[in-house]
């Protein structure tokens, strides 16, 4: 695919909603050795409202708009940390897309540094801080130096997603900051940030998609 | 999981229907949603004080939407924080031309979602100030990274009353800042609890085995061990309690015992009683003692402990206000 | 056993001792006997109400006593009676001269420390009346053989009322047999629970069993099987409780919701709706709705149904008193 | 032993809190399944404060005041319904025996029978109610018909005892009527009353005792 245009988010969605039913339990369980163990849940949830939400929330011509509002839409649903997070990663991602028809490399890039903007703004985090941030702001990174130097949708994808892998590995090494891993740092070492590997599946799938 | 309902998906809001069955004359729902409780009694003028946050803690948070006490609350599914949207809708409805006062846990999710919530009401010129319960000493080194628990209670009263004296909203953020700068609490579980659409609970303990820390959502504590006596874990929990947060001889304080959900009104009794010798020994004096669940995990068995130093007597009068919801009345 | 206590034999005292230190401006104890419990606040004239019973029930028995409530209590041992001496003891120390109500639970130990408590008291020419709660339909066919279970809530808050009108013994007497002749309940228990002293429970359930008609001490029920939803169980309970007093459409009633203990407050709100729905869809009105724990059971699991007919505007007058007490209170 | 004197008390009913030691299993057992599962732990309990009591209440030459004072302090120390059934049978029996210094057979069947009104007093029983009484009655009955014949004290314990083994058996036909066995009349066909049961283990401690 060479570019993602509206009609094309609903399999999107569907793609990213398949891949956290396959891996719901995997992030249930990781959640639970430091957190509640809800991860899984509200991740399958939200993304499995989202071909719904992009449909109701169609704006003929303008994919940034339709990313925001269903963005929104998922906010309510899922109002979870990690769902409100992944929310606000789409608004964001969809502001800075508003008023265009489509996707191409250049603006998956622009699509994925709001995603990650959303997500340092609405969690007030930072890159380091072991969360779905360092996946997703190294795979924004990535993704900006591939389709600057004029590289396809495919290739952009690609990159992006090792971005994510290794963002995701890198949270292996560094001390949880917020709220319930906080307080157990010995049981986080060595061992991914569960929302960061939400942000891993979530790239692998996006690139599998645009890939296919 | 051997649970007293129907739907496991519809817990929630089966809840919420049975509480507005049996309430209906003290509170309401807005926008057709069950999840947007509001005080069915607004009173004109007055600082809305509006909490939210995960179901499975009754009867916090919404149990204490009453008079004297909170004004508004958003409901989330089983822990987990309301949306934006609830709270904003609840917030326009409770409004009453003061301002108002976002009080809830420091959870990330809740933290967010009240976050955006204030945005949107900023779009209406509505101000909002936020302030979180952060008590949970164990839940971390750092005070701005607690988890608020129990002792939240502390802040709704205080909050509350300053409120009902019709202060400004500035005078109700500050009392519930004394009350919050002035609260730690300690808990610990004997026993999980099970979240009705998962079904089984996520983490296990022996026969005799219990988690000294634990968090109100299951959060692994600081150590698992043999289960202690009453005495042994007032002496731990007043100890931590009081290393962070010191009380001199002849300084008053309140206490909270609370029950997670299964452990017995007996074990709490014996608990604050035990709480109260080692603090008479201290020469601390007790201004009020208060026993019962406060802020559960469903059926987790369990308990947790609250001091809250007395600032002034100022705080006093806060504690002595009578107030009335249908989940908790002080006359 | 997982239990937040010190030694078990000193469960029951231990347990009063914490009372007393967290409420001791409203409740005392005379001869130097802790489970000789009374209110601080006497009231001259007024007919004395006494009630009392085994441990493990809180707020049974003891949590009733305060204003407009009761006025004393003997305290047993975990599920036991007190005795005739400590009965005594407490009368002779609430009594304010307008004679004694002794109102309990219809269990043959209580019955005969009550009636040699009673015996005692003529020859000090002192007036006793008694009467017992009878309320649990399961437990037998024959009224006056019922166990007395979470029911004789509402014999307190009538009689409770009536003497706080300085009604005269008869009076008090009536009002409470008028709550008795309307009530009826019905429990079930999801889980057993464990006296201290024994250490193990009675009997066991499976992991998915419940009892239905359990009694609260875990006397056997009239079916164990597995765990029914919240609707059957308000389903098959008020259908118990219909056919044993029939309540027409267009009549009132008040309903009771009771946990047993280790049950969510959440769950009982579920039940609560599904037991409003059924009275709803036949026709009856509900006047007032109580949710929460009344009789418990220690961490026993599970919950019991009341239903009280309304019989007329003075008993609506009764349970709209306000009400005070260390453990309950009514605004 | 031909006479019971006021010193030979503490024997006799440290005898019977060893029997009750003995049984306290078996009769909770019995008791779980028609009630509450207590009636071993209060029996045993009740009689091993009776010698101490005893001692402390003693009335010189009054056996009979001795044991009505005893039995009282008794029904404070185990105030469960047998508990408080075995104090009034002590009282009552006591109470019959009032100004006597000894027990000799005529005054031993007294004492039971004195014991069996005191149970139907206080418990509003009759006989045929399937409770304790039943054990207690026929041990009196037995004890006053051998006694009046002038039989010895063995004699008459020894008929006392058979007499509460036979009312004891009696009950397996009978229908529960008071309280928490009420309810479950069918579990309670074929097997003892476990208060009749206490009622058969007491006379036989008696009569081993007076034919040590
Ligand atoms: N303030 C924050 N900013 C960004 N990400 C965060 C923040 N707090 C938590 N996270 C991420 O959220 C994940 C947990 O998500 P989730 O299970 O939904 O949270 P919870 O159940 O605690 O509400 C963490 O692994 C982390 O990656
Ligand atoms: N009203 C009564 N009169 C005489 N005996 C009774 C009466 N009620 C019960 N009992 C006897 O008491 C026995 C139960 O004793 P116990 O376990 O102490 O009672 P509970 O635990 O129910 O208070 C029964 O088996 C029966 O023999
Ligand atoms: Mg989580
Ligand atoms: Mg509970
Ligand atoms: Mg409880
Ligand atoms: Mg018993």
């Amino acid at each position: 695919m060479e570019k993602i245009g509206i009609e094309d988010l609903p399999g999107l969605f569907e793609a990213l909603a398949g891949v956290f039913a396959e891996k719901k339990d995997e992030l249930c369980d990781m959640d639970a050795k430091m957190g509640d163990g809800d991860l899984g849940l509200t991740m399958e949830k939200g993304f499995s409202a989202m071909p719904g939400l992009v449909k109701e929330n169609t704006e003929e011509g303008n994919i940034g708009k339709t990313l925001f509002k269903a963005g929104s839409r998922m906010a309510a649903i899922v109002p979870s940390t990690m769902g409100t997070l992944m929310a606000s990663g789409i608004m964001e991602g969809g502001k800075r897309l508003n008023g265009e028809k489509e996707m191409d490399a250049s603006k998956f890039a622009l699509f994925l540094r709001g995603y990650a903007d959303g997500i340092k703004k609405r969690g007030k985090c930072e890159v380091g801080d072991r969360t779905v941030l360092d996946a997703i702001d190294k795979a924004a990174s990535k993704a900006e130096e591939k389709a600057s130097g004029g590289a396809s949708l495919a290739e952009t994808a690609l990159a992006a997603k090792e971005g994510a892998e290794e963002g995701c590995e890198a949270t292996k090494d560094m001390k949880p900051k917020f709220g319930k891993a906080a307080v157990h740092e010995a049981a986080s070492i060595g061992v991914c940030d569960q929302g960061a590997t939400v942000g891993k599946y979530l790239l692998e799938a996006m690139c599998a998609f645009i890939s296919a | 999981m051997k649970k007293i309902i129907n739907a496991p998906e519809n817990y929630t809001d089966d809840m919420l229907k049975g509480i507005y069955r049996a309430h209906g004359d003290q509170v309401k729902y807005v926008n057709d949603d069950l999840r947007c409780y509001c005080t069915a009694k607004k009173k004109d003028g007055k600082v809305a004080i509006i909490t939210g946050g995960g179901t499975g803690h009754l009867p916090l948070f919404l149990g204490y939407v009453g008079e004297n006490l909170l004004d508004g609350c958003g409901v989330g599914g089983v822990f987990q924080s309301p949306s934006s949207e609830q709270i904003y809708n609840v917030s326009k409805e409770v409004e009453a031309g003061a301002g108002i006062l976002y009080l809830y846990g420091n959870y990330t999710g809740d933290i967010m979602n009240f976050d955006m919530a204030a945005e949107m009401l900023e779009m209406d010129d509505i101000e909002v100030k936020s302030i979180v319960g952060a008590d949970d000493v164990i839940s971390n080194k750092d005070p701005a990274l607690r988890r608020g628990v129990a002792g939240i209670f502390f802040m709704y009263k205080c909050a509350g009353a300053k409120a009902a004296e019709m202060g400004s909203l500035d005078e109700v953020l500050n009392a519930a800042k004394k009350a919050k700068d002035n609260t730690r609490t300690v808990g610990f579980a004997l026993t999980p609890c099970i979240i009705p659409e998962i079904g089984h609970s996520n983490f296990t303990l022996e026969e005799n085995e219990m988690a000294f820390g634990m968090g109100i959502h299951g959060e692994p504590g600081v150590w698992n061990g043999p289960v202690k006596t009453a005495k042994e874990l007032a002496e731990e929990a007043v100890k931590e309690i009081l290393d962070d947060m010191p009380v001199s001889s002849g300084e008053e304080v309140s206490i909270l015992i609370n029950g997670l959900g299964a452990t017995s009104l007996e074990e709490l009794y014996i608990l604050s009683g035990n709480v109260s010798e080692i603090l008479d020994s201290k020469g601390i004096k007790i201004y009020r003692t208060f026993v019962g669940e406060y802020a559960t995990s469903m059926e987790m068995a369990g308990a947790s402990i609250s001091i809250l130093r007395i600032a002034d007597d100022e705080m006093k009068k806060w504690l002595d206000m009578p107030v009335n919801t249908p989940f908790y009345s002080q006359a």
